[in-house]
């Protein structure tokens, strides 16, 4: 077992500390808030030597995906950061990446999309990346974010998929907390040394020239795509697998989601990131007050833990997901359409209910996540009625 | 029989070819238009270089042609990512090599010559910013614009190389308005004012002037960039035998002018034709802007712009030899490629 | 103030302008007590703040590990770093406070004034010239040593070494601030030492 | 195409291309509607067509020129331009296979 120990640091300097300790070999960097001072963080560790990495100040993240995929072709352990806007600039580069099976690590420092701009959390940035192909872990606070961005070089590599790491900006990236931190040894160790032939096509292996990004016509379009898709689907062992490594070193055992009180629940609440902290609360709330309700949180955002979902839905009554983010097409949330699909697989067939809140970094308080059990409660009951799946938690009228 | 009498630079290129297995850099069975100018290109500046190649490609007709899945005419490393990135992406790539070797991962020995190829669309318009950037960061590259003025992979839209008076699908010729309005912006010129260790302007027809520019960028640490004309037969509508013939009269007329800038302060001309082709004789070559010479206001614009630009890049000459005699440089010393 | 689900939270709640250091005051705070095995969290409201605007800042400390991530509604203590802040946001800085609230205020007006400004009759009210300290310490209004080392007095959430080494372990991490760790040290102390309660 | 279609799990990850030059699988001959006739007796080998060449279809060695490959020639005819010893002609394709299937007949 790993030497371990606590210290005080914020989701960004904890996400720095990680990338200190994995030293990563090219980090492509293009200020956007809130994930600027991270780069800056790691920048410093740059300036004393503290790590090999060359960091590449770009001129834009589309660039910065671009880069990284040059670099992660070539064979060098790649990262970048984003957040808000800045994902939205590199989606088409995202595609391109997953397309390739580069290994690259994307530290989404999650931000509202304009307009009105907003500098605060949510999490449409995000979900524009639900679709690309990259494997995409959510963290709910430093410690989450500093672990999943170990065990994230690690899963990319094995699966030859690039992953994302989200972790809520400001509640997450600007707050300081209890961080428990590894070792040096003990993290290079579990991720490996540098190596180009960590990748079966090194473009750097000069000997052996291989072309990346050909063009494919209708006759091998489909058969490309199929492979990624298929490949994709094992991913979900993968990161089992390096879940279970990395209890080893961490003790910390992690799943594709997380239950609280959820073994008796009639009703259960379903959250990603920094929220999930304050749902437990609400729950404790209402647990005090006899109500049998559980939350869930999703870690594994993609692929999507449809299964362990599933299962853990399976006695319930009622749920309501809770997105930060909406979708804006009169069905739903983006998470709650990947919930209601989880749930074609079932016996059961729960009362869904989906509330949109927490957008552009406004608050959320456990109070307001006890009311979404109550309507959810109501609805399923038949006490009051709804003329949308999809309704907003917070907003004034 | 004629006696035989290989061009001593086209034999040494030619021994090189056996790094390739025997082929060229850009394999046969290539999908690119008969008669086209870009392999060449691409050949010339490969074969120039006597040590390993890793390539990037900006999305256009180089690249739609060769990599074509399941195969590819590359003989090298290859990577295209998009449009806009062929510059971005060699910088990633080249980043990479530099701190494998520093971990020791990439033996020390081992050198690498870094070329990014793009058409003008993506070097010229979308891909400016990150080459601009890649330039300013000083990665140590070599870009290459195969620059046929027009978006030729799309069917021929204007690009911002396009010369006033051609005719593009986006500037078609009318009543109101005969082909493009604006003149083609200078690239070279501003590449130039990055400050880089070098820059040139190339014709594939002289492939001894190529050559020799690609051994001295790659000479030189830092970015590189080198303006290369590749006239289109598909596009510019000319007969596929007269490519060569175009990138020839281009220089002949003083409309592609061959110099090169060093540090973006020491500017030569390489080729002053004694007696330079009237600018029509080019223009009448090739029927996407043939009908300018109908318009003798248009046909003025283009010719005092071709003149201008060739008096400056003559002042700029003989001012950098001042400069260099001021600063005690051997101006002609600046130029030479280094023995390899 | 403890919570319906861990009665050993600590909730407090600060008010300081950007560039004064609160955040950086309110971060230290959780570490000091990270550093005492506690868990601690502090979380800053961010706007689009340039220097001069106001700054709230959460911190939350307890025995337990702490689920939520809203900021603090219901402060058991209010810190107040800019005194000009009390005419200005008034209601923001009694939003969610009672009588049991303890406010803890930099600055150099007598306790009736800050009591009357406040409409704060009965509450527990501390009074640290913290701006004085750090100007005479160091040259320059960056009151937030000397306003910890008041909370330290005034609360008892943490103890006044765990702070210096917090301070000191800050400090010297940074090649700015690394000159600057004696005379903050100092306010610290003096902080901690000049701090009163108002009667 | 002159290539097999692969099924999805026996192609490379990633569409990644392994095997360089591998396009020689396309004839490009096939494109071809003039055909560049060599005259030996005029040829330099001087290697200027082969610089120019877009296809690779003009097999050198560093002294000297062979047949054009006609597995590949597209028949542009920027060799015969710039030959500085006319020892190129383009000769319409068609008459040639025409002559050839007469010698066939007889």
């Amino acid at each position: 077992m790993a030497q371990k120990k606590v210290i005080a640091l914020t989701g960004n300097q904890a996400a720095a500390e990680a990338m200190r300790q994995i030293n990563f070999d090219v980090a492509a960097v293009y200020p956007i808030s809130p994930q600027t001072e991270l780069m800056g963080f790691f920048a410093e560790y740059v300036a004393n030597g503290e790590v090999d990495t060359e960091m590449i100040a770009v001129d834009g993240e589309h660039s910065a995906m671009a880069t990284c995929i040059g670099a992660a072709a070539a064979g060098a352990r790649t990262i970048t950061a984003s957040a808000g806007p800045g994902i939205a600039y590199m989606v088409e580069n995202l595609y391109v990446a997953s397309g390739m099976r580069v290994p690259i690590v994307l530290l989404d420092v999650n931000r509202a999309l304009s307009a009105p701009l907003s500098i605060h959390c949510d999490h449409a940035d995000s979900m524009l990346t639900r679709d690309t192909g990259w494997i995409s872990l959510f963290s709910e606070n430093a410690q989450e974010a500093y672990h999943n961005i170990i065990m994230s070089v690690k899963i990319s590599e094995k699966a030859m998929f690039p992953i994302i790491v989200n972790y809520d900006g400001y509640i997450v990236s600007h707050s300081i907390e209890d961080v428990e931190i590894l070792d040096d040894e003990t993290v290079r160790n579990f991720v490996g040394p540098s190596d180009i032939h960590r990748i079966p096509y090194p473009l750097l292996d000069v000997e052996k020239p291989v072309t990346y990004g050909a063009t494919a016509q209708p006759d091998y379009y489909t058969e490309c795509k199929y492979q990624q898709h298929h490949d994709f689907l094992k991913v979900y062992d993968i990161v089992r697998e390096v879940f279970d490594e990395f209890a080893e070193i961490s003790g910390k055992r992690y799943d594709f989601i997380e239950e609280y009180q959820t073994e008796d629940a009639e009703y259960i609440g379903i959250s990603m990131g920094s929220s999930f902290g304050t749902l437990k609360d609400a729950v404790d709330r209402l647990r005090e007050q006899g109500r049998k309700v559980g939350a869930i949180k999703i870690r594994l955002y993609r692929p999507f833990p449809v299964k362990e979902l599933a299962k853990a839905l399976s006695k319930a009554k009622g749920v309501v997901v809770l997105d930060r983010a909406d979708s804006f097409d009169g069905i739903g949330g983006p998470l709650f359409k990947d919930v209601a699909t989880s749930l074609l697989a079932t016996e059961n067939n729960p009362y869904l209910h989906n509330f949109i809140y927490g957008l552009g970094g406004r608050e959320i308080h456990e109070e307001e996540f006890m009311r979404a059990f109550d309507r959810l409660e109501r609805l399923e009951k038949g006490v009051e009625t709804r003329e949308n799946f999809v309704e907003y938690l917070q907003v004034r009228e | 029989m004629a006696k035989k009498r290989p061009i001593a630079l086209l034999s040494e290129l030619a021994s090189h070819k056996e790094t390739f297995g025997g082929d060229m850099p850009l394999a046969p069975g290539h999908r690119m238009c008969i008669g086209c100018g870009i392999p060449p290109i691409v050949n010339e500046i490969i074969l120039a270089i006597n040590e390993p190649v890793i390539v990037s490609n900006a999305t256009g007709c180089l690249e739609v042609t060769t990599g074509v899945y399941p195969v590819t005419a590359w003989n090298v490393p290859w990577i295209h990512v998009n449009f806009q990135s062929a510059a971005t992406v060699m910088a990633g790539v080249e980043t990479a090599y530099k701190v494998l070797k520093k971990k020791g991962v990439i033996p020390e020995d081992k050198k690498i010559h870094f070329v990014a190829f793009g058409g003008d669309g993506g070097t010229y318009d979308i891909g400016f910013q990150a080459l601009s950037a890649t330039a300013e960061r000083g990665h140590n590259v070599l870009y290459v614009c195969y620059n046929n003025e027009g978006y030729q992979n799309t069917g021929y839209q204007k690009s911002s190389a396009t010369p006033i008076g051609a005719y593009t699908k986006t500037t078609p010729v009318g009543k109101a308005r005969v082909g493009k309005q604006e003149p083609r912006k200078d690239l070279t010129m501003i590449m130039a004012a990055h400050g880089i260790p070098y820059v040139a302007q190339a014709s594939p027809h002289i492939f001894r002037d190529l050559t020799k520019k690609t051994k001295k960028a790659i000479s030189m640490p830092g970015f590189k960039f080198i303006n290369v004309l590749e006239p289109c037969t598909l596009s510019w509508r000319f007969s596929p035998e007269d490519t060569m013939r175009l990138a020839k009269l281009a220089v002949e007329t003083r409309y592609w002018p061959v110099y090169e800038v060093i540090d973006g302060k020491y500017w030569k001309v390489n080729i002053k034709p004694k007696k330079p082709k009237p600018i029509e004789e080019y223009i009448a070559a090739q029927p996407r802007w043939k009908h300018v010479l109908k318009y003798p206001d248009v046909l003025e614009r283009i010719q005092k712009e071709v003149d201008e630009k060739w008096k400056l890049l003559l002042h700029l000459e003989e001012m950098s030899k001042k400069l260099a005699e001021e600063e005690g440089v051997d101006y002609e010393e600046l130029f030479k490629v280094p023995e390899e | 103030m403890a919570t319906a689900t861990d009665k050993s939270m600590r909730e407090i709640r600060w008010h300081g302008r950007g560039g004064q250091g609160t955040v950086t005051a309110a971060k230290m705070l959780a570490s000091a007590a990270i550093i005492r095995g506690k868990h601690g969290q502090a979380m800053p409201e961010f706007g689009l703040e340039r220097s001069g605007t106001p700054v709230k800042v959460s911190t939350r400390i307890s025995d337990h590990i702490i689920n939520t991530r809203a900021p603090v509604e219901h402060p058991e203590i209010v810190i107040i770093t800019d005194p000009s802040l009390m005419f200005t946001i008034k209601d923001i800085i009694k939003s969610g406070t009672d009588e049991n609230t303890v406010f803890i205020v930099n600055t150099n007006f007598p306790p009736d004034k800050v009591r009357k400004i406040l409409d704060i009759p009965n509450n527990e009210l501390w009074i640290v010239d913290a701006s004085k300290i750090a100007l005479e310490e160091f040259g320059r209004n960056i009151p937030n040593t000397a306003v910890l080392g008041a909370v330290a007095k005034a609360t008892g959430i943490v103890d006044l070494d765990s702070l210096k080494q917090e301070i000191t372990e800050a400090f010297e991490a940074s090649s700015k601030l690394r000159a600057l760790l004696p005379q903050n040290l100092k306010a610290l102390e003096r902080g901690y030492e000049e701090v009163y309660k108002a009667e | 195409m002159s290539y097999q279609l692969k099924p999805w799990h026996e192609i490379p990850i990633g569409s990644i291309v392994p095997e360089a030059g591998s396009s020689k699988v396309n004839h490009t001959g096939s494109w071809r509607m003039l055909r560049p006739v060599l005259n030996y007796d005029k040829c330099t080998h001087c290697l200027i067509c082969w610089i120019f060449c877009p296809d690779d279809s003009i097999p050198v060695t560093p002294q000297e020129r062979f047949e054009t490959d006609f597995e590949y020639c597209k028949g542009c005819g920027i060799c015969a331009v710039e030959c500085p010893y006319d020892a190129l002609e383009m000769v319409p394709e068609m008459e040639i296979k025409l002559k050839e299937l007469e010698e066939e007949i007889g």
